[in-house]
């Protein structure tokens, strides 16, 4: 990819930009990767992930939102949103890349020139795939309580603890952790955000199964693992206000209801298999009613956004939503299913190939991750609504 | 960005409709008090008023000084809001779209011009039942000999004449009736939002045919579309005031030494209110956006926004009084006049679920898939 | 009314007694005062509300959970139960009796031997008929902040402040009310519970027109009220402590799911008129099926009450479910009626002659008034759960 | 008062079913933890040891050792708290239902002591596909030569021999097959609870015919709603064992320095968990106390009870898992372990929905009024 790639998409319409992309994806987007009735809302993982990062850098549509300096695309906003609805539209799994949505506009702003020459491009190519070290078992909604410590010893961090949930660890190269550096009275003082490599000594990674039967989450153990002073992203002991900053359009994009569309797709296609039944045809007109208006909500943020510039507390709104009407669809294919919800692994309703357990259970954890909508209500309480603290 | 801001976006007369959106509330701060609910509407004279501001003909066609579907939803949000009780979406969103599409000439001028100038509330009587969806009931017939025989429901509040859908013989028909013509009776209703609903009967009364046939068939399906995005947008409104007034409350009642708002169980809910209230702004502009575009998916999009905004508007005034305590439920209080006219709107041109099954039928789950 | 009459029905087997109460209502009671889909959850009030009071009084149904020693039928909690049922079957319209159920009980406790004698028969013949000042405006699920004073001056309190809520003022001879005569650290100490006649100078009535249009609560002023310290009832500043004795088998009455089953049959004519609807009959499954599962958790713990002798805290769930299964039955027949719910007063439905808006009005302070629902969530999730304070 | 009281309250077998209540619970304890869940069932020794304790014979005949449903009711909540994979609903309660309904003779005495001693795990096919109530559908047919030929599915372990139900000749009939005969194909799949569900497909395999008619009718109608009482038990069950969890986690998890369960909204959401376990409750007691005064409402309120318990055990698996967060999405966190079992029991023998409809066309809402 080169600079006059990146000029080449940005002086296009955004037209012909979706038209391009559309093209693209079409011809060259390989079936078997994509989210069907029986994962709907498949991810990729391991070598698959490493094939498509390579077919976006080769193909020059990698890192969409990255700075032309550090070799994206650099495309406005707007072009952005149209990249997720093209994706989304082709039905390609969902690609976690830690590195290049989190780390990357983090490094931008708080890394050292050295820093950034080290990880971004090696994040750009796919050579380098970062997982996240925040959860510890007793630092869930809570993070600020977090104690996994890291003790400076010369010129290293000698780091002890534990971190939790970290999605594919166990593919990861690399890993960037909050740890604690200090005890101060204020929670969120005294936290350094601090990046490591996976293979260092000391760094042991247990895949969680989950309800779904998927490793999806890890436990990171770190056992006296020595990482130098300088891989500190950020000023030691400002990892708290280093690691709130790396949120940006991430925050809009969780609030997609791409993975919502999947499972109604799924709700209409067992309605069919089901012959008509009025009353769940009235749970099902409620709930694509509802897939519309959510869908409009979010198109109409990420207008907003793109006019303003910056996400609000609102998005938050669309984070609550798309998780909540995601998991009322997934229970409504249960419903429609009936027995055949009982079952584990792919069975066949109709003619549908599916896996109701896999999308119920998969559904489960997105009102819960990434702030969990309680703790969401709780801050928009007092910022959108001004309402009292007790 | 406020609502009226965020409805204007995008369209082409965005400052024309800010500045019209403008001026009605500043007439309305003068002219209205939600208190004034309770007696009814207030005759002629505001709707006079109310036509020389230009809001009984927003959707006559442009060149008869229409201004489309975001000046409609953005007033209709006002008056929600402010619980109006003029029948703004019976007698000037519903009959200027059907006036707007008749063949230039002599009874189009005279009823645009009675529109415009509010001379008289003119109102549109389709409806036969409960519950239905627009189009030509059966149940009124005209005969070639232009004598109407039939009954209308719910019909809002016309002063002299309204407008009649009824099966002919050349298929169906809107025509024009004179309410103190023999064989007319009205029967009149108080309803929960200050206007009444008439029951109409007709039997071989004598009115006017003005369009007919396919062309009738898509005026009234334009009438009804307009109408349901007016009063989506009026529930809209009346959702955001009622939200208004509770969080007032939560932050200044206080029991047990706290404001009530500081409870978390109520927070919570009240986010809970908000979400909804954001996506029943967010199915309107929707519906906007479609209508403006002429969109094929326009009268799907009104469905959704009207089947969200009446449940919105329903569950936010009922969790307002719950939130209000008993004071909600004097006869008195702002909170109960949000509750009443809720009730009205909700289920005037068809309730959530009436609509989420248009919304389906034509096809509005599909229009984000390929 | 004499004890052979009370004996008489204490005698009776459970079944012979409710014959005997359901021939008397089928016999008796006027088809103008019974509930039905216009009125569905009627109550009596004024010349109806005298009469039936007396046609109680003359047949001996009156008083049903009084001692005999006070005029009462001393029946057994079951023959209670019992008697509750049969009025509910027979439809009969609500008869709001605060002296019998709440002033009664608490005088037998806490009356002087004068007090009882003054009162009890003149509560039982109807010749009294009480109110209950308890809630103000600035206290009202905060009951304990009220601020009604009274200022004892020699052998009279003095008393000065406004109730409101009050049920039935307008048409009632005496109130009890909760006042303020001393303040103390502890807003629940320093409360008397005082008896009043409504006659007596400085004491202002207006009624309170509700949603529905009805004048069911009134606002009651008391302006320099003077009335005699022996009205006290119990010690002075220990009213709390008196009021809270009141509550007894009131709190399981106002459980009953009865104006639940008067709407829901509201709901199965309006389904028959709309005609065979697939999709509202699945709500109206639902909400049957509802009313089923709290008939029958009412009627366990009228039986367990009936063994137990004492009812818990899980008579509170019966509030909950009954008073929110009442709104969501009543919003329901709104969903039914469609434009017809908009009308003010009465309106035909098919065959059906029934006022929509009403129902719908007076089911909502179902779940505000005898302690909100949040209160009682709140008080549940202590005495129940065994959840922390915070 | 605990459950088991309760459920044995009013009736005259209670002390029966108490001790019985008693022993398995003494029983389960040694035997079973919620880990083999994911291990599927225990297999045969483990079910012997079931029938040495009485609980495969229950719905048998009072003189064949039956204890009738107040026993059904208290063993299967004891099941469902402890997530017991064991097949007690489908090769116990259902098959000991028809087989106590056959003539005295050769088979049935051959049946009843498989059954009481446990020698083998007998299955009921009756089921021909998804959302079936019960009854004879027609997709499998038994000829006069006694061959059997359709298609049975959601079969849970049969180990040898199977009672199906078929369309005869005669009328409805169910026959006893041997899974391992020339003609039938099973073809088991995992399930959410740790017992499979199975396809079988017969074709001209050889059955024998044990019951035909209205009696078989009835057999297969007392059996269904037995198994929904059973069924209903476990999920309530499993509603009270997973609302102990989480009130326990409420307790004790410990965020922003506070227990969880010290939050308002926290704890309103707990108290509606709790007021939603006390309907099933009621709802189930109700199905006990009907069935056994053999009510001709007794099969409408065991739809209300199983409609009431696989909704509760649903909603309850789910707010357990949000309010234990992360570790609750877990494979080995307990919580999974009940809303995968909540997953299969709520589908099984019909979910809330078509119970609801089951209740009203039985009559059941029109049970408290005249």
């Amino acid at each position: 990819m080169t600079n006059d790639r990146a000029e080449a998409l940005r002086a296009m319409s955004d037209e012909a930009f979706r038209a391009e992309l559309r093209g693209w994806l079409a011809a060259t987007y390989p079936d078997a990767w994509r989210q069907d009735d029986l994962r709907p809302f498949r991810r990729l993982r391991g070598a698959d992930w490493l094939a498509w990062v390579g077919m976006l850098n080769d193909a020059g549509w990698r890192c969409p939102a990255w700075p032309q300096a550090y070799g994206g695309l650099e495309l406005t906003f707007r072009k952005q949103v149209i990249y997720q609805e093209e994706m989304e539209r082709a039905r390609t799994a969902r690609l976690i890349d830690t590195g290049e949505v989190q780390l990357g506009p983090t490094l931008m702003i708080h890394g050292t020139e050295a820093q950034k020459a080290h990880y971004l491009p090696a994040i750009r190519r796919g050579e380098q795939v970062w997982c996240q070290g925040y959860s510890e078992p007793g630092a869930g909604s809570d993070l600020a309580s977090l104690t996994t410590s890291a003790e400076q010893v010369g010129d290293v961090f000698r780091v002890r603890g534990q971190k939790i949930w970290t999605t594919h660890a166990d593919e990861a190269t690399h890993i960037f952790a909050l740890v604690r550096t200090s005890r101060e009275p204020r929670k969120q003082a005294g936290i350094t955000f601090l990046l490591m490599e996976m293979s260092t000594p000391g760094i042991t990674v247990r895949p969680i199964r989950n309800l779904a039967g998927e490793a999806e989450f890890c436990e990171v153990f770190f056992d006296d693992v020595e990482t130098p002073v300088a891989n500190a992203l950020g000023p030691v002991g400002e990892g708290w206000t280093v690691a709130k900053a790396l949120l940006g359009y991430e925050r809009v994009w969780i609030g997609s209801p791409a993975l919502a569309r999947r499972a109604l797709a799924l709700s209409r296609q067992l309605l069919a298999a089901r012959g008509g039944d009025a009353g769940l045809a009235d749970r099902y007109a409620e709930l694509a009613a509802e897939l519309h208006d959510v869908g409009a909500l979010y198109r109409q943020t990420c207008d907003a956004v793109a006019a303003a510039g910056e996400p609000g507390p609102e998005v938050s709104i669309l984070k609550i939503v798309a998780s909540e009407l995601l998991q009322r669809i997934t229970e409504f294919n249960v419903e429609l299913a009936g027995e055949a919800a009982g079952l584990t692994g792919e069975s066949r309703i109709g003619q549908v190939r599916t896996d109701i357990a896999w999308q119920y259970y998969m559904a489960r954890p997105t009102t819960i991750f990434a702030g969990s909508n309680e703790v969401q209500k709780n801050i928009l309480a007092r910022a959108m609504l001004g309402l009292p603290t007790g | 960005m406020t609502a009226t801001d965020a409805l204007a976006a995008g369209d082409g007369d965005a400052e024309v409709v800010a500045m019209l959106a403008s001026s009605v509330g500043a007439f309305l701060a003068r002219r209205h008090q939600r208190r004034r609910l309770r007696d009814g509407t207030g005759g002629l004279d505001l709707w006079r008023e109310m036509a020389e501001l230009g809001l009984t003909g927003l959707t006559l066609p442009v060149a008869d000084g229409g201004l489309g579907p975001s000046a409609v939803a953005a007033v209709g949000r006002i008056f929600g809001e402010q619980l109006i009780p003029e029948p703004f979406v019976a007698c000037a969103v519903m009959p200027a779209a059907v006036i707007g599409a008749l063949d230039a000439g002599g009874v189009r001028d005279e009823l645009v011009a009675a529109l415009v100038e509010g001379a008289e509330r003119l109102g549109l009587a389709w409806q036969e039942a409960p519950h239905q969806m627009a189009g030509f009931p059966c149940g009124c017939r005209i005969g070639s000999d232009g004598r109407i025989s039939g009954e209308k429901r719910f019909v809002i509040a016309a002063d002299r004449r309204v407008l009649v859908t009824a099966m002919g013989a050349d298929g169906p028909c809107i025509a024009l009736a004179d309410l103190a013509a023999p064989g007319v009776t009205v029967v009149s209703q108080a309803a929960s939002d200050g206007a009444a609903y008439a029951t109409l009967r007709f039997e071989g009364a004598a009115a006017l045919s003005l369009i007919v046939g396919t062309p009738a068939e898509v005026a009234m399906a334009a009438a009804f579309d307009l109408g349901l995005l007016a009063v989506a947008a009026q529930l809209t409104g009346l959702a955001d005031g009622v939200l208004a007034l509770t969080l007032e409350h939560l932050r200044t009642r206080v029991q047990f030494e706290r404001p009530i708002g500081s409870f978390q169980a109520l927070q919570h809910r009240a986010v809970d209110m908000r979400i909804s209230l954001a996506l029943a702004e967010a199915s309107l502009r929707e519906a906007v956006r479609l209508m403006e575009a002429r969109s094929p998916h326009a009268s799907a999009a009104a469905s959704a926004a009207k089947a969200r905004a009446s449940a919105t508007a329903l569950s936010l005034t009922k969790e307002a009084i719950q939130m209000h305590g008993a004071i909600a439920f004097t006869e008195e209080a702002d909170v109960g006049l949000f509750a009443r006219a809720a009730l009205k709107w909700s289920g005037y041109l068809g309730g959530a679920r009436d609509h989420r099954r248009r919304f389906v039928v034509l096809g509005g789950d599909l229009i984000d898939d390929e």
